[in-house]
């Protein structure tokens, strides 16, 4: 009986089996890589604004509060995004004609609406309440990032149900003193862990790990 | 080696007919059976009946697609029956599939040697079945995208299965069972692959035979390592075989429904996987020896053997049925009693009382002989079997469901003809593997084949 | 007008400017009370609405761009949310103010107190208000007809608001015309009018308790003397108008003392669940039935009736009864009770042996405790001989009471109607201005409306939606709701409440006050100050009106405009006259639908898909018919020609026909066939259109409510009924645990017979500590009205599903009232149980679901996680009580821009494939939660209600803490009545039952029943 | 010895088992190791005449089944009470019970893989290529005749020495193998 194939393909057949095998496991990892990568979360990704706003230069240079603008932040579900108006407070006095900021006017003037881009959102489903996170001392930049470094403003974590509950499965790690929530340069101690655990006792915060906490 | 000539000797011995009809040697049991496979012409019969499963396939592939597009409303499930067609059919096939690891291990380890002729299609049967029952679990879902969800991986909501649900069971014990079953028939089909190999004319042929049988050249070191894997596997599947049944029975006997919630569930569904199982080979075992001339290798031992089988499994159940009613009443729990009146009596009573016809007294001809002796006979028995097997998990599901623990909740469930497409839909595409099968494999095993022929010859130098 | 507010998520809607105030704003309007207006004025669907001027809704590109973004967003989530947490970043817009209202805070609902009318009467409400879009009602505390309470019509109204089939623009004989067109050509055709002093104008209004829009009519009718006013209402109160007139010779307002009386006679009433006031009255008659230990009393109630009521079925002695024989037996009790010259028949037919002796003593008992109450469909003497009774028995003004009526100027509404179309047909109309009134539909069909309307030179029609009339009218103008406009009503008792605006007219509609100013030729001057100015003049004596009308709005009622109660004087001689001679034939009974009333709520899927009390009925009217008088009309012996449910006959009456389904219905007046009003509208919306049959083709002028002389015959078809609920009877299982007054008091522990102490159990127990949310029913306070499911449905974004699936039993209702009927078919006891989310603690559902979807809470909830569920349908198989509802398709409405603002923020809209069921309404008390972690204090008992508990009217439902011993709802648990369902399978359900009690008069409950 | 890079070893064909099976231990009585004998199925104690004596697949499968069923349990116990705990149904976190289906499945599943994939690995499938399918009536090996290999790495082979050994056990034919 003749040879039907040629000598290589012993090789050939083994390679291909256990190539198989160790390809699929590596799909399988890149997929889990690939969700992690800023195309996919948008992480450290700047998004065009119709007004060149920049953080860096407001809250990093100038040192305004984050309440000026995102003032229901403490009281309310959302931060809220600032009115027309609050710009003008200011820009109807500085910069008044910087062409930068003739939407702004041009807003004001004619009352129309600056609709800016979402930056930081999560899903429908998800129901994230801002205030009692600052009530129980997570500070801004614990999510937002080094806002005050920000020119163009980008979302800092991916915002995974699995990210979220980092903090909530071990809150010692993040939380500051209510004083300094609203610090854009607080930077955490090194005794981290015993701070956190000294103000989890103090302002009584439980690990919520349960559905509807955030789904309903 | 499981089948030594002295046990296969003993076997013979006690059998009543031959498992093989006379005047065959290895070279013509190897020719016989690979002529059905390398033969030039493709027969009438086969092309017919290939065309007409493969219309049922794309019937399976509308309603599926439509299911999709439109949602599991198309059917006729509601609350409080959730659960309709679409889990009766689910554990009908996974039954029927039970019948094909059953011949080719639990009949294995006991050294059945008459198992040989059938175990082949019997376990490819098992692995047609398989797929159609692993269509529905997954096409029931509200969200069949997700069903990935069920399996535990890394994920970033850093979410788990539910490990306590028996669906979950369920997933495991499916895929699991598929994947063993395949790979059981597949080391089975490496020699015979080689043969086809050795055997085949044409060039593509010979490539595509070659690459499967990853050139096997029956070695007797490979031989040996060969038998040991097929008897662990046969050790692995008997096991298994069993846990699969009872895991889809959990499904139910996990559940606080009066007429799920019952501990004798496990071994009666079993007991129902075999006998449903059984019938189905017979039902193909009986058309195939006939078309493709097999009465020597089919041999009507054969089919008597099966017809015993189907009739003790019956008795089996038969005798769960009974029990189910009496631990019913002897319980003293009135949603226990209510239930069973219910089956008798209430809105589905014709299907219980038709299964009941199906399951336990039709068989019962299969303690004569003569009707054992006639292939007609016994293919009517177990395409009646076959459809009992199926009123029985329609009973199971829809009549514990409608009508449960609080009145105000009770209803009827009506199935619509999408529920009845998507079923006619799984027979087509199980016809449908199974016409591929019989025309490009094997469908008997040769080297057992030849190991038979083998025995004979001891047999007669014996004599 | 801000009453409290309560910390919301943000609707993921953008956020609007309300710059459009100073364009949209029209005139002086206080700017604040116009909030709603401008956040719409530029919210993407409403935008749509606004410039979508064509009624017939030409399909608009912006609305597609929201649906497409809106679909990419769910899909998104259902197909990815497994592989990545949330999916890429959809590309949204923030519209944050130009300038930001003070009250607003994104994100956080404000509630404004208001009122809703039904037949003219107001019910107070708050309307919670998110990013000035109205998503839910609640009752209104401060309000005497509500308490806190709301009904099923109240609740449905935010429905009726964001309907997206009401009409959209002014329509001029089939075209569209102009706001100002209609103007110019109304005051061209008045001023025709103004040489005859109006003779031929006439004003079509609903029932007008109003005192503006009355002081609007008033000073139109000064303008035109010879003008007539005409108010009508197909489910009118005429009779019970009339009654007062023929008691005390004058029309009064009748108002009961529910928590003062202690034996209550119905004649054939529904006075707890229909009717001004109802909501009131259920709250103080339940309060008299809460038996919380050996020494508490009930009050005893006696219903007679023709058509089952849930009055009926609270009743401790229901007496069935042809609904045009309760004169005679009113006329018995009247003469048992020593009032004077009752002519009539001794005793009713039909009434068992010493029922009404038996009455009679316990109603002498109770001197001023007692009360007759009269139903609105009897004729005026049995109110008259009910008015003498319980003035006989020594009950007005302490039970019962009157004062001036509620009606700017009370009138006989159907002699009105008739009259306003002989002058029609006698060509002397020529200009008819209809506000609201649908006469083409619902006016007595011998009017024939339908062919006169159109000899009328001019006419014009102010409606919500263009219905029957509109299309035979000149113009029609659309009519802005309740909750668009402004004006007042007079609740049951008098009590005035100002109706303010929550959002501006989403189509442009003009209010009737609007209406009015402009045919008074005041069109300048906008709603709100006539509202304003007209109680500015009601209250010259206060200074600092503006303090007055901020707290008015605040509080939602006038200060003291509750009508004082009025001196009386029987007329004498009432009922001397002998009755009508005993009417003889199958009698029929015409009834409002119990879900949307006279037909005006047929376009509002919530009301459709509200099952019916006692029938549990959907989206369909029926004919009823007792058993016994179902076989004899079946016309033969054999059970197979008996009329069945969902039989089609065909009803004659008074030379009209029309097709009907026939309901056998268990506790029905044998020889009478009830039929209800509101349904089979030929021009309503895609809900309501074509549902069910009219039966207002076969009534008549003459019988509006009871007539004689019916004739059905069977048509030999089907016609397929939506009941929610098949199996009538508790198959010897105990949902229900009843007993009477006496039995409790000897086995106060009755309802906890089989409880064992502590079930065994495989596992180690679970610690709850901490708050554990749990629930109590009252099943003796419960009426089963069905408000609580309606609220659930708002509350809870549940969507509608329409007849077909309701059929095969896929309704979404998280919470169900069942009904059980115990004893014979034929006068059975009826009995109601809500039933929810029972939140086990063992809980079946939550061990089969193979991902975890459903799981429990540290607190005790039975967490149901959309997002997660894949839809294996295990747990609602699991349930033993069945509460569980699946999206069998896309039952949420994801197209319809208009309901995108009605529903609530804080709770996903469910898509396809999912699971869903009652979920303790945790948004609310993770809301509360909030709250007291921020102040750092306890959740407070009662903080946290929930949808079904807050519009309960009878506080049947509570709902708190059950670690907390002083807690009311550990209470209720702590009381011997309180009962778990199915017990014995051990899922230890956080909600339970307290078993209901009756209270039977000992001598009747010997007497055997007929 | 040069013999080895122009041939592979000897073939000898036989006409049924039981010569086979002779020749086999005959040849390896005389002292030959490097050789196999090929069938068309499996005949009792060949592998042993040709030197074989215990295969470790056993072993393999048993090794696997416990780390399958180890590593199975582990998942469910990490899942439900470490990575994730949430009460469900007011069971405990670790509801090992429940948790003893999928352990049992996934021991199997390990167990079968191996031996399958064991089978293959210890008798070097696949190989497509190999030098015996040179000799012209190998194809019969499958059907119904009965071979016998002496390997050229066969310290004691020699092909002159070696054919003539073969023809001693009467076969049908002897060929030479190319590599």
């Amino acid at each position: 009986m003749a040879q039907i194939f040629h000598r290589s393909t012993n090789t050939i057949s083994r390679v291909s089996i256990y190539g198989a095998v160790i390809l699929i496991a590596v799909l399988g990892y890149a997929v889990d890589v690939v969700n992690q990568t800023s195309y996919v979360t948008e992480v450290h990704n700047a998004r065009p604004q119709p007004v060149l706003f920049s953080h860096k230069h407001h809250v990093g240079e100038l040192g305004l509060d984050c309440r000026y603008c995102h003032s229901s932040v403490e009281d309310s579900s959302s931060a809220g995004m600032p009115p027309t108006q609050t710009c003008m407070a200011c820009h109807s006095q500085i910069w008044t004609s910087a062409a930068i900021l003739e939407p702004v006017r041009a807003s004001y003037r004619d009352s129309t609406p600056i609709s800016w881009t979402r930056v930081n959102a999560v899903p429908d489903f998800v129901y994230f309440n801002h205030s009692i996170h600052v009530a129980k001392g997570v500070g801004c930049t614990t999510c937002h990032g080094p806002i005050a470094e920000m020119n163009i403003t980008w979302r800092e974590e991916s915002l995974y149900m699995r990210w979220c509950l980092e903090c909530h499965n071990a809150p010692e790690k993040y939380l500051r003193p209510r004083s300094e929530v609203f610090n854009a340069f607080y930077k955490p101690p090194s005794d981290q862990e015993a701070l956190g655990k000294r103000l989890m006792a103090e302002y009584k915060v439980q690990k919520l790990t349960t559905c509807t906490t955030c789904h309903r | 080696m499981a089948d030594s000539p002295s046990d296969k000797l003993a076997a013979a011995e006690f059998a009543s007919a031959p498992i093989l009809g006379p005047g065959y040697n290895y070279a013509s049991v190897t020719d016989k059976i690979s002529a059905i496979v390398l033969a030039r012409r493709t027969p009438k019969w086969w092309i017919v009946g290939f065309l007409v499963s493969f219309a049922l396939v794309m019937l399976l592939m509308v309603s599926v697609t439509y299911l999709v597009v439109a949602g599991v409303g198309i059917w006729g499930i509601q609350i409080p029956v959730g659960w309709g067609f679409a889990i009766i059919n689910f554990v009908w096939w996974i039954g029927i599939g039970h019948a094909g690891t059953l011949i080719s291990a639990i009949l294995l380890l006991l050294r059945q040697t008459w198992r040989t002729s059938i175990n082949r299609f019997a376990e490819a049967m098992t692995l047609f079945a398989v797929s159609c029952a692993g269509i529905f679990p997954l096409i029931h879902m509200g969200r069949p995208w997700l069903a990935y969800w069920l399996f535990p991986y890394p994920d970033t909501m850093k979410m788990w299965p539910n490990f306590r649900s028996p669906l979950v069971w369920d997933a495991f014990a499916v895929s699991t069972y598929a994947t063993v079953s395949l790979l059981f028939w597949f080391i089975g089909l490496i020699p015979d692959l080689a043969t086809l190999r050795d055997r085949a004319k044409n060039r593509p042929a010979k490539l595509i035979y070659g690459l499967l049988a990853m050139g096997w050249r029956g070695s007797a070191v490979h031989w040996e390592r060969h038998e040991t894997a097929s008897l662990l596997l046969a050790g692995l599947a008997t096991p298994l075989v069993l846990s699969v049944h009872t895991i889809v029975s959990f499904d139910f006997a996990f559940a606080i429904v009066p007429g799920w919630h019952a501990t004798i569930f496990p071994p009666y569904f079993v007991a129902g996987a075999i006998y449903a199982g059984f019938a189905m080979v017979l039902t193909l075992s009986i058309p195939i020896r006939k078309l493709f001339h097999l009465e020597d290798f089919i041999t009507m031992r054969h089919l008597d053997n099966m017809g015993k089988v189907l009739l003790a499994t019956a008795l089996i159940v038969g005798y769960g049925y009974m029990m189910e009613a009496f631990s019913a009443f002897y319980s003293g729990n009135q949603y226990e009693r209510f239930m069973i009146l219910n089956r008798m009596t209430g809105p589905y009573a014709p299907m219980y009382w038709l299964l009941i016809a199906c399951n336990i007294v039709t068989p019962q001809f299969l303690w004569f002989r003569k009707v054992r002796a006639k292939v007609g006979a016994l293919f009517a028995i177990a395409m009646v079997v076959n459809l009992g097997m199926w009123l029985e998990r329609f009973v199971i599901v829809v009549t514990s469901l409608h009508r449960d623990f609080l009145p105000s909740s009770w209803g009827t469930y009506y199935p619509t003809r999408w529920d009845i497409f998507t079923f006619v839909g799984t027979i087509g595409l199980f016809l449908f593997l199974v016409f591929l099968f019989i025309r490009y494999l094997p469908l008997i095993s040769i080297f057992e084949m030849r190991t038979l022929v083998a025995s004979e010859e001891e047999k007669k130098a014996v004599n | 007008m801000e009453f409290m507010d309560s910390d919301r998520k943000n609707t993921g809607q953008p956020d609007v400017d309300n710059s459009a105030l100073r364009k949209a704003a029209s005139g002086g309007e206080t700017p604040r009370f116009w909030r709603g207006f401008d956040e719409l004025a530029d919210t993407p669907e409403f935008r749509n609405h606004k410039e979508n001027e064509f009624p017939h809704g030409a399909n608009d590109p912006d609305a597609k761009l929201d649906r497409r973004d809106l679909l990419k967003v769910m899909a998104a989530s259902a197909a990815f949310a497994g592989l990545s947490g949330c999916t890429k970043l959809p590309n949204q817009k923030i519209v944050p103010y130009v300038r930001q209202p003070e009250q607003i805070i994104p994100g956080k609902a404000l509630f404004y107190a208001t009122a809703v009318t039904l037949g003219g009467v107001a019910t107070g409400v708050l309307v919670e208000s998110h990013m000035a879009r109205p998503t839910k009602i609640e009752g209104n505390p401060d309000h005497p007809g509500s308490l806190g309470a709301t009904d099923a019509f109240s609740q449905a109204s935010i429905l009726g608001l964001y309907d997206p089939d009401r009409s959209q623009a002014e329509i001029h004989d089939g075209r569209i015309g102009s706001w100002a067109e209609f103007q110019e050509e109304l005051s061209t055709a008045l001023g025709a009018e103004k040489g005859n002093n109006g003779s031929g104008v006439r004003l079509l209004t609903p029932t007008v308790t109003s005192p503006t829009l009355g002081d609007q009519i008033n000073t139109f009718l000064k303008a035109y003397p010879s003008a007539k006013w005409v108010q009508y209402e197909s489910a009118t109160r005429d009779n019970i108008r009339e009654g007062a007139k023929l008691a005390f010779g004058e029309y009064l307002n009748t108002v009961y003392r529910m928590d003062q009386a202690d034996v209550i006679l119905t004649l054939d009433s529904d006075f707890l669940t229909s009717g001004p006031g109802c909501l009131r009255y259920a709250r103080d008659f339940a309060r008299k039935r809460r038996v919380e230990g050996p020494e508490s009393k009930m009050n005893r109630l006696y219903a007679v009736e023709c058509t089952p009521t849930n009055t009926g079925a609270m009743a401790d002695h229901r007496l069935r009864m042809r609904a045009s024989d309760i004169e005679g037996l009113a006329r018995a009790v009247a003469r048992e009770l020593g009032v004077s010259t009752v002519a009539g028949p001794v005793a009713p037919p039909n009434v068992p042996a010493g029922w009404i002796p038996a009455l009679a003593r316990d109603l002498k008992q109770h001197p001023g405790a007692s009360l007759i109450v009269a139903g609105d469909q009897q004729p005026p003497i049995v109110h008259a001989l009910a008015h003498a009774i319980n003035q006989a028995l020594g009950n007005t003004d302490k039970t019962v009471y009157f004062t001036a009526p509620l009606e700017v100027s009370p009138a006989n509404q159907w002699e009105g109607i008739s009259q306003l179309a002989a002058d029609i047909r006698a060509r002397s109309v020529t200009t008819l201005l209809i506000l609201g009134c649908n006469p083409v539909y619902d006016a007595p069909v011998d009017l024939g409306f339908k062919e006169i309307l159109p000899k009328v030179a001019f006419s014009a029609r102010l409606g919500l939606s263009e219905d029957e009339t509109s299309a035979l009218c000149h113009w029609h103008i659309p009519q802005a709701h309740e909750l668009e406009s402004w004006g007042d009503a007079r609740g049951y008792d008098g009590t005035a409440s100002v109706i303010q605006p929550l959002i501006a007219p989403l189509y442009g509609g003009k209010s009737e006050v609007d209406f009015l100013a402009v045919i008074n030729g005041q069109s300048a001057k906008p709603s709100h100050d006539f509202v304003h100015d007209y109680w500015q003049a009601q209250r010259a004596g206060v200074e600092r009106f503006d303090v007055f009308w901020e707290k008015t709005l605040r509080d939602g009622v006038v200060d003291g405009t509750a009508l004082p109660p009025k001196q009386v004087s029987l007329k004498p001689g009432i009922g001397a006259e002998p009755p009508a001679t005993e009417a003889q034939g199958l009698e029929i009974v015409f009834r409002p639908d119990h879900t949307i009333w006279d037909g005006r709520f047929s376009n509002n899927g919530w009301l459709q898909e509200l099952p019916k009390p006692l029938t549990l009925l959907t989206w369909d009217s029926v004919a009823m018919v007792s058993p016994k008088t179902a076989q004899r009309l079946g016309g033969s012996s054999r059970p197979a020609d008996y009329l069945k449910s969902e039989d089609a006959v065909e009803l004659k009456y008074k030379g009209r026909t029309i097709v009907a389904p026939v309901w056998v219905m268990p506790g029905h007046a044998d020889e009478s066939v009830t039929v209800f009003l509101g349904y089979g509208r030929r021009r309503s919306g895609r809900v309501g259109t074509g549902a069910g049959f009219d039966a207002g083709w076969i009534r008549p002028l003459a019988t509006p409510w009871i007539g004689t002389g019916l004739e059905i015959r069977k048509t030999g078809d089907r016609w397929a009924l939506a009941t929610t609920q098949t199996q009538s009877t508790m198959e010897g299982r105990e949902p229900i645990r009843i007993a009477t007054l006496d039995e409790y008091l000897k086995n106060p522990k009755f309802a906890q017979a089989e409880a064992e102490e502590n079930p065994l159990s495989l596992y180690p127990e679970v610690k709850y500590e901490g708050n554990q949310w749990g629930m109590a029913i009252d099943l003796n306070a419960c009426t089963g009205c069905g408000g609580c499911v309606v609220a659930c449905q708002a509350e809870n974004n549940i969507a509608v599903v329409g007849k077909k699936e309701v059929m095969i039993g896929r309704h979404m209702h998280w919470i169900r009232i069942d009904r059980y009927y115990e004893g014979g078919v034929d006068d059975p006891s009826t009995y109601h149980e809500p039933v929810l989310c029972m939140h086990c603690e063992n809980a079946p559902c939550e061990v089969v679901c193979p991902v975890a979807a459903t799981v429990h809470s540290p607190e005790g909830l039975n967490e149901m996680v959309y997002n997660r569920c894949v839809g294996t349908r295990y747990c609602s198989n699991n349930c033993p009580y069945k509460v569980r509802r699946f999206n069998f398709y896309l039952y949420s409405d994801w197209d319809t821009p208009s309901l995108f603002g009605m529903r609530n923020p804080n709770v996903s809209v469910r898509s396809r494939g999912v699971m869903e069921k009652c979920s303790y309404c945790v948004q609310r008390i993770n809301a509360v939660k909030i709250d007291a972690e921020r102040q750092d204090r306890p959740i407070r008992d009662g903080e946290i209600v929930t949808a079904c508990q807050q519009s309960c009217p009878s506080e049947a439902i509570v709902f708190g803490n059950i670690n907390d011993p002083d807690s009311r709802v550990s209470k209720l648990k702590a009381m011997n009545r309180n009962y778990k369902l199915l017990e014995e399978l051990n899922t230890r359900p956080r909600t339970t039952y307290l078993a209901k009690l009756r209270n039977p008069n000992p001598e009747i409950e010997k007497t055997p029943a007929v | 010895m040069k013999q080895q890079e122009t041939i592979y070893g000897l073939m000898a064909e036989f006409a049924t088992p039981e010569q086979l099976l002779e020749a086999a231990r005959h040849t390896h009585e005389a002292g030959y190791r490097r050789i196999d004998a090929f069938a068309p199925f499996p005949i009792e104690g060949l592998a042993h005449a040709v030197g074989f004596h215990r295969t470790r697949l056993p072993l393999v499968v048993l090794v696997a089944g416990i780390i399958g069923g180890c590593s199975g349990f582990f998942l469910q116990y990490y899942a439900a009470a470490v990575s994730y705990p949430v009460n469900v149904g007011g069971r405990p976190l670790n509801s090992w019970p429940a948790f003893i289906p999928v352990t049992f499945e996934i021991t199997i599943l390990f167990a079968a893989a191996a031996a399958v994939f064991g089978m293959l690995a210890m008798n070097g499938l696949p190989t497509p290529y190999h030098p015996v399918f040179n000799v012209p009536r190998f194809a019969l090996a499958s059907r119904d005749r009965f071979f016998l290999c002496i390997k050229a790495l066969d310290p004691m082979f020699d092909v002159e020495q070696t054919r003539k050994f073969l023809h001693t056990l009467s076969p049908r034919e002897v060929t030479e193998i190319e590599p």
